[in-house]
């Protein structure tokens, strides 16, 4: 493993040798597991990916969505609801007044939020380093229904909507997306619990002939 | 496994939920020692309707339910502060 | 013999594929689906186990998973249920609970005595003289149990689903495929379970001599299999039901938990069996059970039967019987108004002849009584529930199939907490108030006709759809069967007993009159003494009976009797789909890798996995920590501290906060300095301690120890939700990771790595900056827990180990060395500071470790503080003191938890000890009588061997005792 | 077999004289009135008239007699409790357990099969050194056993835990037995009615009738009993009961849940208990695995199961017993415990002259039963409760004088 300065919170889940590394964003990443045609029929019955290269950005407090706002950012209306912006990024309102911002893989929304100055009573930074997870393909349900004790499938699911439940006994907090006809599910936990979330929910991945697909395959980069 | 209903997160399996003891008031500070005792220690322990404090973990929320502890229903939830609102 | 029909329609087995299996040691074969039981009966053998007390032998009684008697070990698996199990190639059985074979069971004698063993006999024996009882404790316990355990049987987690529905049915006979189909049309989400391999209920054996049933059956499986929405899984149980309509559904590969929004119960009625002497012989058999004998597996139950019936179901059985080529001898029914009926013609056209208002007196077993010879019948006076035996019959038959009525399959029902009330027309307990979403259909409601379950499934999908707000018109309710299904006292007399109420436990009807003479005449207490419904069949065949003779006793309505209390399982569950796959979560350092390579051996602390110490090859442990201590003390050591708790408080009333919630002073705490906090609970006790860390007026950030970080953090949300204060609370303990970096080398260590002067002047002891390592922000915290010089970095977890290899490098040469959490605790211990969990317990208060100094009592409130004005007037019992051990102490070591003893009394009790090489001598802390707490007081601490080593009051300022 | 059997057999009528006669309306009044038709408060009524001489006692039962926590109980008997006065309490309620049978005359098949506390971490085996060294001093047979000794006494055991908890060592407590339950309760039943009391099943109390601080009388719905002294003997009901004579009590009521296995032969001999994986297990003489778990966490006025609960329990029994994955649970069932702040009991007197209560059991009270019967009937003789249970008294709470059993209640069973 090649040291850089950051290093994807999953890196102790992945053994030594396994898969090949890169850096994607200034992070030290699986780029790819196996054989890409295996990644490929992966990503279509079962895939689970790591995200967690995504840049993020967080806030909360009472006028912290009005700060995002005057930011530029278009934030959701609704608690617990999320939007993408036209580049893609993802702005996630955590309840009522905490937003979660993840950049698009070529987004930089993040950086220039850390830039901007929120120093003020009612918005407080919060640091996101989270292990950031994406599980998708055709057989994403019946890994879902082992991991999770409530209805994902997408006809229980609100529109935009951002759920904070437990995937295995660990509070994640989870949207669904539409994304060119493929449906993902995103999966955000405490970076610490991330190595433990990946071997639990890749064996099952596994189970279904499924697995891991790289970070270069998944996202095309 | 019983569901509870979080006033912000819906309504999901009560092991997302960690239980945090009857809602009650601290007597004024100077109560008796005797009333700040039975404060601290007492509870009422009758079955009936209570207002405890529930805590969604994944989201961090504090809220409370109205709840019959004889027969374990739900009447409503709510976040403090907002008792009004159904 | 066989007994083995030629083929049947609609019949289970595959007869293309032979199944070699040995039952006691000798071949048997059978056929792909048959069942252990109906292989084994097609071989001809009947006798298959033995009762659980008298060993009588066993056959057939129920084949609906609750012949227990029935219990096989197949080797390295036990207590199999023959009537369910599906025979597999290379099966070894053995029935369970025999001394020496089914056949020969050396046991059989206690048949014989059993007048010695009467109804609750081992409350009365054996206790005196009380020497004597683990002698026959012994013989007792090992006559007990079924299966032997083999303790190398594979550890097996079967998978756990969650599945969610709008409609769960539950039974897929002609009611619960009629409910499927009407909810299904709907378009929801429905679910149909059904416990047996195929699908059908009793459409797929009580047929009565005719098509209707199965002309049925294909009927509505059509339907049901024309909706996609409808999922139908058979083998699969409803295991109990749990609040919020939460069912776990048992399959051979684990457990699908269900939740639905309405639950229909179409789960039937299990047959109830006449009581009679030795009703028990292999060949009596339900008469529901002769019927999956002949259409499942197209085995004959017996050549010659008489069917015993109290209801017109044993008609059907008995055309049933007729339809396979099968002799019935006769129909012996209980009603005397019944030879005149229609039924009884039918059969007398076919030359059955049916002898009413009459009962089986008796059985007479074949010389060893594996089988029957014949049955006595004789008169039944219904009134006087006597058999008038001055006009008994024998006839010559070899088995009996049994129809005396129903109990509803009401587990579920009863869990879910509806109320049944005993109906008169159809002597059948029967839901009365169901709970919300919840809805019956078919026998459990009383319904037994082919086409009123068909209704009756209909009516209850359209209330389980208005429940869930769908506009569907209600049905009209169906009427129960206009003709009682079953018998209100099924029960004949024997002066000689041996007729049998609970198969699985082997209790007779005088069993039941003996403990209501002794007072256990309520049902529950009944159940108690005499045990019935206790075993694993868990009453489904005994409980009703029990019930019916219990009111017959005490002389009252069936209904005041009232039903013993379900409980989940439906069927026995086992442990591998039970525990089956679960979760258990832990947490990892970033630095868990760095740890690793290092040689770390990890402890639990939580959820964390954190290094306990770091292996050296040919270090004892002991040495190991001692070295670890050695390199802070003398060189530097470094700690991975990620999981330590971190907060942040932000906003205007951040001070203010933490003046409520801690016991000390933050309002005027320096912006840059750190500062201890304690946490007290409302009634005084010391919860947690910690740092607060003062970043900008309105920021501090807290460190607090690794296992109470999340509960804290919880507590902070509740108080502010309490108190509104203008704050924000942000719970970084993921965000960053800690180092510390401590011992006289510590600063060299750092100084060139670090972007800001680490001067004592500059960076002096308990105080905070943001500082950059090699261009990675970090938070640098002088702390003194393990030595006067420490460093504690704290670093945005991704750049973790960049930054922890960065440290280790500039170390290197100056003999930096990892430690462990064994290592910190002596540390820390040789620093004097006390740690809450470790030096305190769950009733601690601040005066008892002598924290005086940390509660700023002149604050308007904190937590805990009106509680510590009502301590503070109590006399101090104990007190936490500093001691250590004489100079050169050499005895025995005592160890934490010995206790202090003064004048034969326990005074307190040692919470810390170790034998530091840093200052020579053991130290440790120990609680104490306050009179006994100055410095140079001595005390004794009570060793494990019990001898008493002298100790003395110090400072706890260990380290300054240095040689 | 013994002799005694014998005269069954020899009877044509089984000798089926009743346990306890079938009292169906009480008094106009009783010297006492016992609430609580459990074998706490069987017991007491068994001492008051044995031991004092008071018979015009009455002992009314809601439902059926043990019907309560002690015929929810796993039957589990110990004393390695971790105060003195706790340790002192339970071993002297030991010793009357060891000698109960031959004076119920009833064979309450009081087992002593030893009894280890597993420790799977550093600060359990803290605890369990604690409780040993107390116990020791007590003179209580108690000791803190390594990973050998566990194994030698269960060689099934998986020393591992299946990797999840290895097991450090453990507390062993030589006295820990079992006793069928049930016997308890009915062996009370018969010799308090022997000696006069009068016992009333299906009998509710509606309310206490008090009079200038004073209790006066019992309101059933069998009608009013006029008494000068009630004894609330009600695990799982306290709070109810104290509500009528308006006494607050820290008293909150927890389920508490237990299962069984289908019975099997017998190869688990001794009674274990694991803090860490809440689990406590031992093997009755009919065969089965009698198995219980931690308190459910929340308040619940009922004797519901739970899912959760069966699941939880079941994954820590395979972690230490793997080969069990094929042996079914057959019921699960629970009881309803009286928890309080300190995890002890509370006993004695109250406030209001001449109610007694025994209560705040939570889930330990069937190992009391003897003892708490004895020094309750003490209490209620002499109006003053002997020093044994002064530790358990109501008042310690205003005293702020807690006697803290956490570590060895919690999941000690």
């Amino acid at each position: 493993m090649q040291t850089d300065k950051f290093i994807t919170p999953i890196a102790h889940a992945f053994s030594a040798g396994l898969g090949s590394w890169g850096v994607i964003n200034g992070m030290q990443v699986v780029t790819q597991f196996v054989d890409k045609d295996v990644e490929e029929i992966r990503k279509e019955l079962l895939g689970i990916a790591d995200a967690s290269f995504l840049g993020k950005f967080g806030v909360k407090g009472r006028h912290a969505a009005q700060w995002l706002q005057d930011q530029g950012v278009d934030i959701p209306t609704q608690s617990n609801s999320w939007v993408a912006d036209a580049d893609g990024n993802l702005v996630l309102r955590l309840g009522g007044s905490e937003f979660l911002i993840e950049d698009a893989p070529d987004g930089n929304l993040c950086e220039k939020l850390l830039k901007a100055d929120a120093k003020r009573a009612g918005v407080y930074l919060v640091p996101h380093v989270e292990a950031s997870l994406v599980l998708s393909g055709s057989a994403v349900q019946e890994l879902l229904v082992e991991v999770c004790s409530i209805d994902l499938t997408r006809a229980a699911l609100g529109t935009q909507e951002v759920i904070m439940t437990q995937f295995a006994g660990v509070s994640v907090v989870l949207i669904h997306q539409d994304l060119e006809g493929e449906a993902r599910y995103r999966v955000w936990c405490d970076s610490s619990y991330g190595p433990y979330l990946w071997e639990f929910m890749a064996g099952i991945a596994s189970e279904h002939s499924g697995g891991p697909i790289g970070v270069g395959n998944y996202f095309s980069l | 496994m019983k569901l509870l209903t979080c006033p912000v997160n819906g309504t999901r399996p009560l092991s997302e939920f960690v239980f945090g003891g009857e809602y009650r008031v601290a007597p004024p500070a100077d109560c008796t020692d005797a009333e700040w005792a039975a404060y601290v220690h007492n509870r009422s322990g009758a079955p009936g309707i209570k207002n405890e404090w529930w805590y969604h973990a994944p989201s961090g929320t504090w809220f409370i339910a109205e709840r019959n502890t004889l027969t374990d229903k739900v009447m409503r939830t709510y976040l403090k502060g907002q008792e009004g609102s159904k | 013999m066989s007994a083995r029909l030629a083929k049947q329609k609609g019949e289970w087995i595959n007869r293309s594929t032979a199944v070699k299996f040995s039952f006691e040691g000798k071949e048997f074969s059978g056929f792909e689906g048959d069942s252990i039981t109906s292989a084994l009966w097609a071989s001809g053998e009947q006798v298959i186990g033995r009762s659980f007390k008298y060993h009588r032998p066993r056959g057939i009684l129920s084949f609906a998973n609750h012949d227990v008697n029935i219990m096989l070990t197949d080797g390295m698996d036990t207590n199999i249920r023959g009537d369910v199990v599906p025979v597999r190639n290379g099966m070894a059985l053995e029935a369970v609970n025999t001394d020496g074979g089914v056949k020969k069971d050396k046991n059989r004698f206690i048949d014989s005595i059993s007048p010695l063993l009467p109804v609750g006999f081992y409350y009365k024996a054996f206790h005196t003289p009380r020497k004597l009882f683990p002698f026959w404790e012994n013989i007792i316990r090992k006559a007990a149990g079924l299966g032997v355990v083999n303790f190398n049987y594979p550890r097996i987690l079967k998978r756990k689903k969650h599945r969610h529905c709008d409609v769960l049915v539950i039974g897929a006979g002609a009611s619960g495929l009629s409910a499927a189909y009407e909810a299904g049309k709907s378009g929801l989400r429905v679910m149909l379970v059904d416990e047996n391999l195929q699908i059908g209920g009793s459409l797929g054996f009580d047929w009565g001599g005719t098509q209707e049933a199965a002309n049925l059956l294909k009927d509505l499986l059509a339907k049901v299999e024309s909706l996609p929405n409808v999922e139908v899984i058979a083998a699969a149980y409803a295991a109990g039901y749990y609040p919020d309509h939460l069912i776990p559904v048992v399959t051979a590969d684990g457990m699908i938990k269900v939740r639905a929004n309405a639950v229909i119960m179409a789960s039937g009625a299990f047959e109830q069996p006449p009581v009679f002497r030795n009703n028990d012989i292999p060949g009596v058999m339900l008469g529901s059970a002769a019927q999956r004998l002949l259409h499942r597996y197209s085995v004959k139950p017996f050549s010659n039967g008489v069917v015993f019936t109290a209801n017109d179901y044993g008609y059907r059985v008995a055309q049933d019987l007729l339809e396979a080529g099968i002799k019935v001898a006769a129909v012996v029914d209980l009603r005397s108004d019944a030879k005149d009926g229609p039924l009884a013609a039918q059969l007398a056209r076919r030359g059955v002849k049916t002898i009413s208002g009459s009962c089986i007196y008796e059985v007479q077993p074949n010389a060893g009584k594996t089988g029957v010879k014949s049955v006595t019948v004789a008169e039944y006076d219904e009134k006087l529930n006597e058999a008038l035996t001055r006009s008994k019959v024998t006839i010559d038959c070899d088995g009996v199939a049994m129809c005396a009525g129903w109990a509803p399959a009401a587990n579920l029902l009863y869990q879910a907490g509806t109320a049944m009330r005993y109906d008169y027309g159809v002597h059948q307990f029967v839901p009365n108030k169901l709970p919300a979403g919840i809805f019956a259909a078919g026998r459990v409601n009383g319904v037994y006709a082919l086409e009123q379950k068909v209704q009756d499934g209909a009516r209850a999908a359209s209330l389980a759809l208005r429940h869930i707000g769908l506009g569907t018109p209600e049905l009209s309710s169906v009427s129960p069967s206009n003709t009682a299904q079953s018998h209100e006292y099924p029960v004949v007399p024997h002066p000689k007993g041996k007729n049998f109420v609970d198969f699985d436990e082997d209790i007779q009807v005088k069993d039941f009159i003996n403990a209501a003479k002794e007072g256990f005449d309520n049902i529950e207490l009944m159940k108690r003494f005499t045990t019935v419904g206790m075993g694993p069949s868990q009453g489904k065949h005994s409980n009703m009976n029990a019930i019916r003779i219990l009111a017959r006793v005490r002389g009252v309505p069936v209904e005041q009797i009232g039903t013993t209390t379900s409980r989940p399982f439906f069927h026995p569950t086992p442990i591998g789909h039970l525990g089956g796959r679960g979760f258990h979560p832990h947490r990892l350092t970033p630095l868990h890798d760095m740890n690793h390579k290092l040689g770390a051996v990890f402890t639990d602390v939580g959820a964390w996995k954190r290094a306990a110490y770091y292996q050296v090859p040919g270090l004892s442990l002991a040495d190991t920590v001692l070295a670890e201590v050695e390199a802070v003390r003398t060189k530097a050591g470094i700690i991975d501290s990620s999981s330590f708790g971190k907060i942040e408080v932000h906003g205007p009333d951040a001070a203010l906060f933490l003046e409520r919630f801690f016991t000390g002073s933050y309002s005027v705490q320096p912006v840059g300095s750190s500062r201890y906090t304690m946490l007290l609970d409302e009634s005084g006790v010391v919860i947690d301690d910690g740092l607060a860390h003062r970043l900008a007026d309105d920021l501090f950030y807290l460190s607090s120890g690794t296992s109470n970080a999340a509960a804290v953090y919880r507590e902070m949300q509740r108080w502010q939700q309490m108190w509104q204060l203008d704050i924000g609370l942000v719970n970084v303990t993921g965000s960053y990771a800690a180092i510390n970096i401590a011992g006289p080398l510590a600063r060299q260590v750092l100084s060139g790595l670090v972007n800001v002067s680490l001067d004592e002047s500059a960076m002096p002891a308990q105080s905070i900056c943001e500082a950059e390592i090699a261009g990675v922000p970090v938070r640098l915290i002088r702390v003194v827990f393990v030595s006067d010089t420490t460093y504690e970095l704290h670093i945005p977890t991704p750049q973790a180990a960049f930054v922890w290899e960065r440290v280790m490098g500039a170390g290197h040469a100056l003999g930096l060395k990892p430690f462990g959490t064994d290592a910190q605790r002596l540390l820390r211990l040789e620093m004097g500071h006390a740690m809450p969990g470790i030096d305190t317990d769950g009733l601690t208060n601040p005066y008892e470790i002598g924290a005086d100094h940390a509660l700023s009592l002149d604050k308007p409130d904190f937590i805990g503080k009106r509680s510590l004005q009502i301590i503070a007037k109590r006399p101090l019992k104990k007190i936490l003191v500093a001691f250590a051990l004489d100079a050169g102490y050499a005895g025995e070591m005592p160890f934490e938890c010995n206790l202090v003893i003064r004048d034969g009394e326990i005074e307190g009790r040692v919470t810390s000890i170790a034998y530091s090489r840093t200052v020579g001598r053991v130290i440790g802390f120990a609680y104490v009588a306050p009179d006994h707490s100055a410095l140079e007081s001595r005390f004794q601490i009570r060793a494990d061997s019990g001898a008493l080593v002298s100790a003395t009051v110090v400072s706890s300022h260990f380290i300054a005792m240095q040689k | 077999m013994p002799l005694r059997l014998l005269k069954y057999a020899l009877s044509k009528d089984y000798p089926g004289t009743r346990f306890f006669k079938a009292h169906e309306t009480p008094k106009k009044s009783y010297d006492v009135v016992i609430i609580g038709g459990g074998g706490h408060g069987l017991a007491a009524a068994y001492y008051l008239a044995k031991e004092h001489g008071i018979t015009n006692v009455a002992v009314l039962e809601k439902g059926y007699i043990g019907g309560g926590n002690t015929g929810r109980n796993t039957t589990i008997v110990r004393s390695n409790y971790l105060t003195p006065e706790g340790v002192k309490f339970y071993d002297a309620s030991v010793k009357i357990y060891e000698g109960l049978s031959e004076e119920l005359d009833l064979n309450l098949f009081y087992s002593t099969r030893g009894h280890f506390t597993l420790a799977h971490t550093e600060s359990a085996m803290r605890t369990m050194r604690w409780r040993a060294e107390v116990n020791k001093h007590v003179g209580v047979e108690s000791y803190v056993v390594g990973p050998d000794e566990i194994s030698k006494a269960c060689p099934q055991l998986d020393m591992s835990c299946s990797g999840q908890a290895p097991i450090l060592g453990a507390l062993y407590h030589a006295p820990g037995s079992v006793a069928r339950h049930d016997g308890v309760a009915w062996g009370y039943a018969r010799g308090a009615d022997q000696l006069g009391v009068e016992i009333f099943q299906n009998t509710e109390v509606l309310g206490i009738d008090v009079k200038a601080g004073k209790v006066v009388g019992v309101n059933t719905n069998k009608g009013y009993i006029a008494t000068s002294k009630v004894l609330s003997a009600v695990a799982g009901f306290t709070p109810r009961i104290c509500e009528m004579v308006d006494l607050d009590t820290p008293i909150v009521i927890h389920p508490l849940q237990a299962c069984v296995t289908e019975p099997m032969k017998p190869w688990l001999d001794t009674i274990l208990v694991s803090g860490s994986l809440h689990v406590y297990v031992s093997q009755s003489s009919r065969g089965e695995l009698v198995m219980g778990s931690s308190l459910d966490p929340y308040e619940v006025h009922s004797t519901r199961s739970t899912l959760d609960f069966v699941e939880g329990l079941t994954s820590h029994m395979l972690d230490m017993f793997p080969f069990l994955s094929n042996i079914k649970v057959v019921r699960q069932w629970a009881g309803m415990a009286d928890m309080t702040p300190d995890f002890a009991p509370i006993m004695g007197k109250t406030p209001i002259e001449g109610f007694y209560l025994d209560a705040g059991w939570g889930t330990w009270g069937f190992k009391a039963t003897p003892i708490s019967g004895k020094t309750m009937a003490e209490t209620i003789a002499r109006d003053h409760a002997p020093d044994l249970i002064h530790s358990f008294r109501l008042s310690r709470f205003e005293d702020y004088e807690l006697t803290g059993e956490k570590g060895a209640a919690s999941v000690g069973h």
